[in-house]
């Protein structure tokens, strides 16, 4: 079994080489691979088991001077974040399909080449394996953006390379203070898990790991580089980071940080939640006004996460869950929003919402599989979306009532900016210039088709995701508990 | 011993050979000289000789030594085409470049700070000449000029130094040095400690730490490139391994008074080193300055004495000279084809050259120091050291200036792939291409699996 | 006569080479001339001559001086190599003052 | 047992929904007409059966569950189904009327291109109504509650091409939404307190509880300013005049007869909880009364035969707030009833005469239909006489028995109550008065066209008129020889209700409310038949009340200066301000001043020999001071 | 007598040394350089280290100051047409030697090692004594140093040569 794991994380680096070197067929041979990537990941879904331990384990020495090693496996958490990489790298290939890219194998192999990296990152039980998966994923997508961006693009993503650097140089500071905290002198994560830090010591941890995960997520102040960086990226780069990337940042919160320093998140949770609570307000507010449609997306996401994150510091069983399912949620419907908003802007070559308008009457399958991913996105019930916030509000809830009710603004800010943005694209008279807009085809049917029904499949039946995780969350919740007691 | 026998007669030889007007034979010759040095570096490994009381050979010399080889037979090989147009003195050029590394090959190994006097001045004063090679070029004779001045200078200081160390111990042998300390630690002669400052001045000037650094741009610049490439690799790695073989052992008891200034001279060196070179718009000058930092880096082993601070100099020694030379050779291809050193000459490079801009990204993200490059298990390693004593803060500024340098390494990458530019196909030589390669394969591959080189010393 | 001038005590000494040192320095901090900056710099290492003379009578070593040999060995080969690289550079810029040296900045 | 089988109830509509849907520019109009009104009659035949068999049935409660939906932790919230004699009424309501409306539709919504479309929308507006009735936990119900919200904003904005309408669906959803976050936070409430969101789970815990918890309090209030919200109460109740954008049918099923009214089948849903909190109650009364006064005078003057009918509807909605607030649950349900059954009436009638007329909708160029409409004319005189409470039509009596709680509630409240009534009557026959009598005031040329609507369309009207006329008899109170057969049937489900008065008083109350009635229809009929009087312009000058009034109390101008505008402007300053020159402001100038550092530094290296020595002399310097201070 | 003869020729030595540094001509610094190492050959004489007094007189005073002298003349250097640094440069040069001089003696602490300097073998700097100390312990550096010098001499003709160009 163990070597399933090994095949899904090395297998995107195979198909990375070939597609370097197939040519103009790249996108045919990521595309293959990225659905074989995806059986594998089904097949692991399959075989696991859903109780609180971590399966698929592999361990292997790798730099033994150093503590190092090559230990990875997956738990329910891990589950989700690999169904999402798998599930949305080959919607996003496939979603790049209506694009010729020049020197596209490059492109391709890149996307495959982050599969690698992101799997790493979910799947590490080593921390210094998870900070080499963490920047492997960052190289990729930093190029991708860069090379087949729009014309900010090189100032816009330097910012965005060094900024995400910077906090993850900060984590780095911190997993090598625990590294020599750790008597064992190695990076393995149940050692870090066992240690017993004061409450300094977890406080600026808290923070070294903390920075570096809000930067990635990213959380209200450290957002700045964000809406740019999805406005300037090439489509496949905005979907990448915004469906996957972020959730490096949360799964780092869940598997790096709680169950660390929980007497760090003790005191210093509440100051995270703060943050990510103004965030979704922040953003909210800043998204109704905004101009361009990417970047009116950017800034919901921030919004969106924001209220992931404040649910995972809520430290409750409701929260948690909740953030598990919006990852996954939040990562098809932001994948959606991205899409539609290429369709539109690779045919009308603009995404200023002022010049867009009535493409529902020239591309009906279009106006309505993008009102399913609004819908998905302001949470209605019935959508994935609602499960994840509403999971993640009554966790919040439980944490502190008004910052429940400040985070629920979002329900009717999301409404506000997602209305605003599908009525001023959508609907209405058409245009001289949507005039020409035809509708949705070929792949770009089967990428909508794709998600509009993960959206409502999720939303009306959330159990077997919700399942998958819901004993390995228990687990970490009751872990970080019973440390914060033992201290205490 | 043999192996600067080795490298001395293949000098002679070659410096023959050139009389004679063997051209051709230079090259071969050089190499494979360098290549029985290799041998005797290999063969000679863990027997731990010691030659007349003055050099001795252990692990630490002959990892060194072979770092120092390996990275001259590459400078060798880039030296294809190099010199021919210039001058038909390249016999001596050879011959130089190999007393260089003779010099170099006694700094690595000294047991007595007569050799490690004798081996600086041998590799200075070869520098000094090789700086100024192009005799026509002004560039070239400032950087010879200005490095042999302030170089003569800072000699001074060194040699006080070393008066004042054997004015307190009455010898110039290191260990009696060492024993003198460990066993008068309460009572240390007063002439002892400003000795130990001179020296460490002498020997920052020698491997670029600031305030010392002045003179490492403005060579770096005006010397030849190749010339560059040399001083910026080998030298720098001898410069580091003469330090370490002084102050991690023979001064290690007086630690606690040299670091407070080591200290300081580490956090101005990465701070100027990398803060001016974001400015830059010359290659050439922009890897002087960020070999200001790297020294900054590397410095970071003398902050924390461990068992494994020569170990860890020697890995990042190891993956800053091989980034480096992959960025000058491409350098010289460059320029060669452009006529200048500019970032601009490297715009849109990777249209028509993917491979070579892959390697020189590669190069490139070697030295930022990111994950899965060499360069970043050199920089972990450094950090992992002085995290080792809590040095935290120490440890957050080199971080905070380990972030400006992202950005004026990624400035080449930028230019590369995502500016438009004079679309120019490098002709890459044969012996380019095998040392562009070597040198990426070991880069990645001491970025994938460090655990080879991790306990060499 | 050597007997009798012993007897200093070598702080003087010290003293002296401390100062002659200062005095080249001084020198090459105050000249333009390449070639009496040069001159300045062979007067610091003659202060070091000096210094480890002393060090060595005082300490009865004879390494110390065996040293001076080596650094006269340094000062004629750096003699040799400096004065080539200014005449090398005054063939060029038909002056040795270093101040026209600046081109190579920033 | 047919109860067990009521998941069909709503998942027959879901299936019109989704043959309608896939089918919409393949199918035929008349199949999907067929389908579409099949599927809910099908569901409502079901219904039926269900509201038999509960009434055979001892057991007057039955929880059918279906599947886990969501669990976390303590959370659990399958996705199961009450039936019991509140949700099986309004099954019968909802699949009822709904199918009526569905028959009209196939008439009125004959020549529109989106009759496919449409006929799914309506499909799914069933559904999730039949959800938010059947659901047996609140986040069941609020599953409903938003679906509803969403039928509701596809079909506002069915005309999408005109932005104002696909604006009007726009404000709907968001207003929607405002009391959803407050249902939503009653809900997180309800768990923290009870432990659980299931009605099964909550009830019997607060039967235990006393009156005047803060917490179940606050529950109360956050649930009420939900029900605000789908309600169109005060102070969010713009939304739904606004909502007329959409077909008159959808107008008729969604915004009079069913979605409107879940705030108030979920408040007597969860009548234990609003009776331990009697404050909450107070607040409920002031504000339904508030509203169904202010949505009454500015129906006064409107001129949109929708705009008229969709104020009487909040008027009416605000009524059965009132009702709830003083404990009447009976009486508000009731009023739910009938209204569902005149309100839909007229809206259908209203419908009608907008096709005749080819979609004018202004009365000020209507008049004297009468004739030209005679099956419309009768069915709307009776709707109107039903809603302005003339007996005994249905109106009447849901009307008083309200009027009566509240007389014992409150006199004062009383006697606005009845005001408000009197301007129901005078309003509602300002409308069939200026619609139906006079002379036609449109162009020569529409005049002629004008005809009766097809049967499909008819049909519905006759029987939702037989209905308004007769609806009444479920809710005949004792002091008029009744036996108030709703509150007995609703009695397992709403255990408390308020003291009914003595017969003398109710008489005399209803004979004040007739007679006020009365008087209403006369100065009316003076008004718009004795004297003609004809609206004025837009433009034309009124005085202070009546532009108040006509300008619906500019309350939509004053959300805009208050909220919608000052939103922009913080958006804008956040965005252009904050965002850009402070939070990036502070990255980016790290940025800026490393480079100017940068800049700076590299002038140190000036290429001057001399200064270089000077700088490495300045460092020894220093370095030696150290030693000396060190030793 | 005593030790005023050590005393009289090191304020020789300075004052030359001063005067290398502050003469305007290169010509007339070397030759003062010249006089400077003569002290210095005194010191080494005083010292009783004979041997280095020779090689100090032949190496410096024959060989190294004749090649100065040699390329002045060469160069046409012998006028006093350096342009001199402004005052202030020289100041500041000055006041940073001062402050050398005493950082660099106070940090000696050299007030601490008063001990005259004794001389308790006389045959110390002999030519026997040091060519055993050569010729044993340090005989690889002595060899090394040929190096140095091989090295030197092919810079010095590899630079002054003229290219055939």
């Amino acid at each position: 079994m163990e070597q399933l794991l090994l095949l899904l994380i090395f297998l995107p680096l195979l198909g990375a080489l070939v597609t370097a070197l197939s040519g103009n067929a790249a996108k045919h041979v990521a595309l293959v691979s990225a659905i074989v990537s995806l059986g594998f990941a089904l097949a692991m879904v399959c075989n696991f088991t859903p109780d609180a331990s971590t399966q698929f384990v592999v361990n292997y020495s790798w730099i033994h001077d150093l503590g190092i090693n090559f230990h990875a496996g997956v738990d329910g958490i891990s589950m989700i974040t690999i169904l999402l990489t798998n599930v949305l790298i080959p919607l996003i290939i496939l979603a790049s399909y209506q694009h010729s890219y020049k020197s596209s194998n490059a492109f391709f192999a890149l996307i495959l080449f982050m599969q690698s990296g992101l799997l790493i990152v979910f799947t590490a039980l080593d921390a210094f394996l998870f900070y080499i998966g963490w920047e492997a994923a960052l190289i990729p997508i930093y190029f991708i953006c860069a090379v087949w961006g729009g014309k900010d693009r090189i100032k816009v993503n330097m910012k965005f390379f060094v900024y995400t650097i910077a906090g993850s140089l900060f984590m780095l500071l911190g997993l090598i203070y625990l590294y020599l905290q750790n008597p064992a002198h190695n990076f393995d994560i149940q050692a870090f898990y066992n240690l017993n830090l004061d409450a300094t010591q977890q406080g600026w941890i808290f923070w070294a790991f903390f920075i570096a995960f809000a930067i990635k997520m990213p959380v209200f102040p450290f957002h700045t580089w964000q809406p740019n960086t999805y406005t300037e990226a090439p489509a496949a780069g905005t979907m990448l980071l915004a469906g996957i990337m972020l959730k490096m940042g949360i799964y780092g919160v869940i598997r790096w940080l709680l169950p660390i320093v929980p007497s760090g998140v003790q005191d210093w949770g509440h100051v995270a939640i703060i943050l990510s609570v103004i965030g979704i307000v922040y953003a909210s507010i800043i998204a109704f006004t905004q101009k361009d449609a990417k970047r009116l997306v950017a800034y919901s996401s921030i919004a969106h996460v924001g209220l992931i994150s404040a649910g995972i510091f809520a430290l409750n069983t409701q929260g948690m869950q909740g953030a598990m399912i919006q990852m996954l949620s939040h990562g098809i419907n932001v994948v959606g929003l991205f899409f539609v908003l290429d369709i539109v802007s690779s045919r009308l070559k603009t995404n200023r919402i002022s010049e867009l308008g009535g493409i529902a009457k020239q591309a009906p399958v279009l106006a309505i599989t993008a009102l399913i991913i609004v819908l998905g996105t302001v949470a209605l019930p019935g959508t994935n979306g609602f499960i994840g916030e509403f999971l993640l509000l009554i966790g919040v809830y439980q944490y502190n009532i008004w910052l429940a009710v400040f985070a629920g603004l979002t329900i009717i800010f999301g409404a506000v900016y997602m209305f605003r943005m599908y009525q001023n694209i959508m609907l209405g008279k058409t245009n001289d210039l949507t005039i020409t807009f035809t509708d949705v085809k070929g792949s770009e049917r089967i990428v909508l088709y794709i998600i509009c029904a993960l959206i409502i499949v999720l939303g009306v039946y959330p159990k077997p995701i919700l399942q998958l995780s819901e004993a390995s969350v228990q687990h970490l919740i009751e872990q970080v508990t019973q440390k914060l007691t033992s201290v205490n | 011993m043999n192996i600067i026998i080795t490298i001395t007669v293949t000098a002679l030889v070659v410096l023959y050979a050139g009389l004679f007007k063997a051209k051709k034979a230079l090259l071969p010759i050089t190499l494979i000289g360098l290549l029985i040095s290799l041998a005797f570096v290999a063969t000679s490994w863990n027997t731990n000789q010691t030659y007349f009381g003055m050099m001795q050979m252990d692990n630490f010399a002959l990892a060194f030594s072979g770092i120092t080889i390996l990275g001259t037979l590459f400078v060798f090989l880039l030296t294809q085409n190099y010199f021919a147009a210039d001058s038909e003195n390249i016999a001596e050029y050879f011959t130089l470049i190999l007393f260089a590394l003779a010099g170099i090959i006694i700094m690595v190994s000294y047991k007595n700070m007569s050799m490690l006097f004798i081996g600086i001045e041998i590799m200075s004063v070869c520098l000094y000449i090789l700086a100024g090679i192009r005799k026509s070029n002004f560039a070239s004779n400032e950087a010879s000029l200005k490095y042999f001045l302030m170089g003569a200078f800072s000699t001074g200081f060194l040699l006080f130094g070393i008066t004042l160390i054997y004015g307190a111990t009455g010898s110039f042998d290191l260990e009696t040095i060492n024993q003198y300390l460990v066993g008068n630690y309460k009572s240390i002669s007063p002439m002892f400690y400003p000795g130990v400052i001179l020296m460490l001045i002498g020997l920052s000037f020698k491997v670029g730490a600031a305030p010392f650094h002045f003179w490492t741009p403005d060579v770096y610049e005006g010397a030849p490139t190749l010339i560059t490439t040399f001083m910026s690799t080998v030298v720098k790695t001898a410069g580091f391994a003469a330090f370490l073989r002084l102050f991690a052992d023979t001064f290690a008891p007086l630690h606690d008074f040299w670091l407070p200034p080591l200290v300081a001279i580490v956090c101005i060196t990465l701070f100027i080193g990398n803060v001016t070179a974001l400015f830059q718009k010359n290659f050439k000058r922009m890897l002087a300055y960020s070999s200001i930092s790297h020294a900054g880096y590397l410095l970071f082993s003398l902050v924390t004495l461990s068992a494994n601070s020569s170990n860890n100099v020697l890995v990042y020694a190891a993956a800053y000279t091989f980034a480096s030379i992959i960025a000058f050779a491409v350098l010289i291809m460059v320029k060669q084809k452009t006529g200048n050193d500019h970032f601009d000459s490297f715009n849109g490079l990777a249209k028509r050259n993917p491979l070579t801009a892959l390697v020189l990204t590669i190069a490139m993200l070697s030295l930022a120091g990111i994950p899965l490059t060499a360069g970043f298990i050199g920089k972990y390693l450094m950090f992992l050291n002085v995290m080792g004593e809590y040095q935290i803060l120490l440890v957050a500024f080199a971080i905070l200036n380990a972030l400006v340098g992202f950005y004026y390494y990624f400035k080449v990458i930028v230019a590369m792939y995502f500016k438009e530019g004079n679309e120019i196909e490098l002709e890459v030589p044969l012996q380019y291409k095998a040392v562009l390669i070597f040198s990426v394969v070991i880069t990645l591959f001491l970025g994938v699996y460090p655990a080879v080189i991790l306990n060499l010393i | 006569m050597t007997q009798q001038l012993q007897g200093v005590p070598l702080n003087h000494y010290i003293w002296l080479s401390a100062i002659i040192f200062t005095i080249g320095v001084i020198g090459v901090l105050t000249r333009r001339n390449a070639i009496v900056i040069f001159m300045s710099v062979e007067l610091m290492l003659n202060a070091v001559n000096l210094l480890l003379t002393a060090f060595s009578v005082h300490n009865n070593d004879p390494s110390g001086q065996v040293f001076v040999f080596f650094i006269m060995a340094l000062a004629a080969a750096e003699v040799a190599v400096g004065l080539s690289i200014i005449v090398m550079v005054y063939r060029n810029t038909q002056s040795v003052d270093i101040n026209v040296l600046n081109r190579l900045k920033w | 047992m047919i109860i067990d089988l009521v998941w069909l109830v709503p998942l027959i509509p879901l299936i019109g929904f989704i043959i309608n849907g896939l089918g919409r520019n393949t199918l035929s109009k008349s199949l999907i007409g067929f389908i579409g009104s099949s599927v809910i009659f099908v569901s409502f035949a079901i219904s039926v059966g269900i509201f038999l068999a509960l009434g055979a049935d001892a057991n007057k409660s039955h929880e059918i569950f279906l599947f886990d939906w969501i669990n976390a932790g303590a959370l659990h919230i399958p996705v199961s189904f009450l039936v019991d004699p509140l949700s099986a009424i309004m099954l019968l309501i909802v699949t009822g009327v709904g199918f009526l409306i569905h028959i009209y539709s196939i008439g009125y919504m004959h020549s529109d291109e989106g009759f496919g479309k449409f006929f799914s929308y309506l499909n799914l507006f069933i559904f999730f109504m039949l959800l938010l009735v059947l659901g047996s936990n609140y986040i069941v119900m609020f599953i409903g509650w938003e679906g509803v919200g969403l039928c509701s904003y596809l079909l506002i904005g069915f005309w999408y091409t005109n932005s104002s309408y696909a604006s009007a669906a726009k404000k709907a959803f968001v207003m929607n939404r405002i009391g959803d976050l407050g249902f939503l936070l009653g809900v997180f409430f309800i768990f923290t307190t009870f432990g659980s969101v299931e009605f099964s789970k909550i009830f019997p815990q607060a039967a235990n509880m006393l009156p005047g918890n803060t917490t179940i309090a606050l529950i109360a209030l956050l649930l009420f300013i939900g029900a605000c919200g789908k309600s169109a109460q005060l102070p969010l109740f713009t939304w739904l005049p606004d909502a007329m954008a959409g077909p008159t049918p959808v107008s008729a099923l969604i915004h009079a007869a069913t979605m409107v009214t879940a705030g108030i089948y979920m408040i007597a849903r969860s009548n234990l909880i609003f009776d331990l909190a009697p404050l909450i109650q107070h607040v409920i009364a002031i504000v339904g009364l508030a509203t169904a006064i202010v949505a009454a005078i500015i129906a006064l003057t409107q001129t949109d035969i929708k705009k008229v009918l969709a104020y009487s509807t909040v008027s009416q909605l605000g009524y059965m707030f009132l009702g709830l607030g003083v404990g009447a649950y009976n009486g508000a349900f009731f009023h739910v009833i009938t209204h569902a059954f005149f309100k839909a009436l007229l809206f259908l009638c209203a419908g009608s005469v907008i096709h005749a007329l080819h979609h004018e909708q202004d009365m000020r160029h209507m008049g004297g239909l009468r004739k030209k409409l005679p099956v419309t004319f009768i069915t709307m005189l009776i709707g109107t006489i039903a809603i302005a409470g003339l007996p005994p039509f249905s109106g009447f009596f849901s009307k008083d028995e309200i009027l009566a709680h509240v007389y014992l509630h409150d006199k004062v409240m009383w006697g606005i109550a009845v005001f408000g009534a009197f301007l129901t009557a005078f309003y509602m026959f300002r409308m069939l008065f200026l619609t139906f009598y006079g002379k036609y005031r449109g162009t020569h040329h529409a005049e002629e066209k004008i005809h009766e609507s097809p049967k499909s369309m008819t049909i519905p009207l006759i029987v939702l008129a037989v209905l308004s006329a007769v609806g009444g008899i479920i809710g005949v109170p004792e002091a008029l020889g009744g036996n108030h057969w709703l509150s007995h049937w609703l009695s397992p489900v709403i255990k408390h209700t308020g003291e009914s008065p003595d017969h003398a008083t109710e008489y005399i109350l209803m004979a004040v409310s007739v007679v006020g009635v009365l008087i209403s229809i006369a100065i009316a009929y003076g008004k718009y038949i004795k004297q003609n009087h004809i609206p004025a312009s837009d433009e034309a000058k009124r005085s202070v009340l009546a532009n108040l009034s006509y300008h619906k109390f500019y309350v939509d101008e004053i959300y805009d200066a208050l909220i919608r505008k000052p939103l922009d402007a913080i958006s804008v300053f956040f965005y252009k301000i904050v965002d850009n020159k402070i939070v990036d402001g502070i990255v980016n100038s790290l940025g800026w001043g490393t480079t100017e550092a940068s800049k700076g530094l590299r002038l140190i290296q000036s290429g001057n020999v001399g200064f270089y020595i000077f700088m490495m002399v300045v460092g020894i310097i220093s370095l030696l001071l150290y030693t000396y201070l060190s030793l | 007598m005593g030790t005023s003869v050590f005393y009289f020729v090191a304020t020789l030595s300075v004052i030359f040394s001063l005067m290398v540094i502050f003469s305007k001509n290169p010509v007339h610094s070397v030759l003062y350089l010249i006089v400077t190492f003569f002290t210095f050959t005194v010191h080494y004489i005083l010292l009783n280290a004979q041997f280095l007094a020779v090689v100090n007189f032949i190496v410096y005073m024959g060989a190294i100051m004749v090649l100065f002298l040699f390329v002045l003349m060469l160069l046409n250097l012998n006028k006093d047409n350096e342009p001199l640094k402004s005052g202030a440069v020289k100041v500041v040069g000055v006041i940073a030697g001062c402050c050398l001089v005493v950082t660099l003696v106070g940090s000696l602490k050299a007030t601490a090692v008063s001990d005259p300097v004794i001389l308790r073998n006389p045959n110390l700097g002999l030519l026997k004594n040091l060519g055993k100390e050569l010729f044993g312990p340090f005989m690889l550096p002595f060899e090394l140093s040929s190096i140095l010098l091989l090295s030197a001499m092919v810079g010095a003709v590899l630079l002054t040569k003229k290219e055939k160009v």
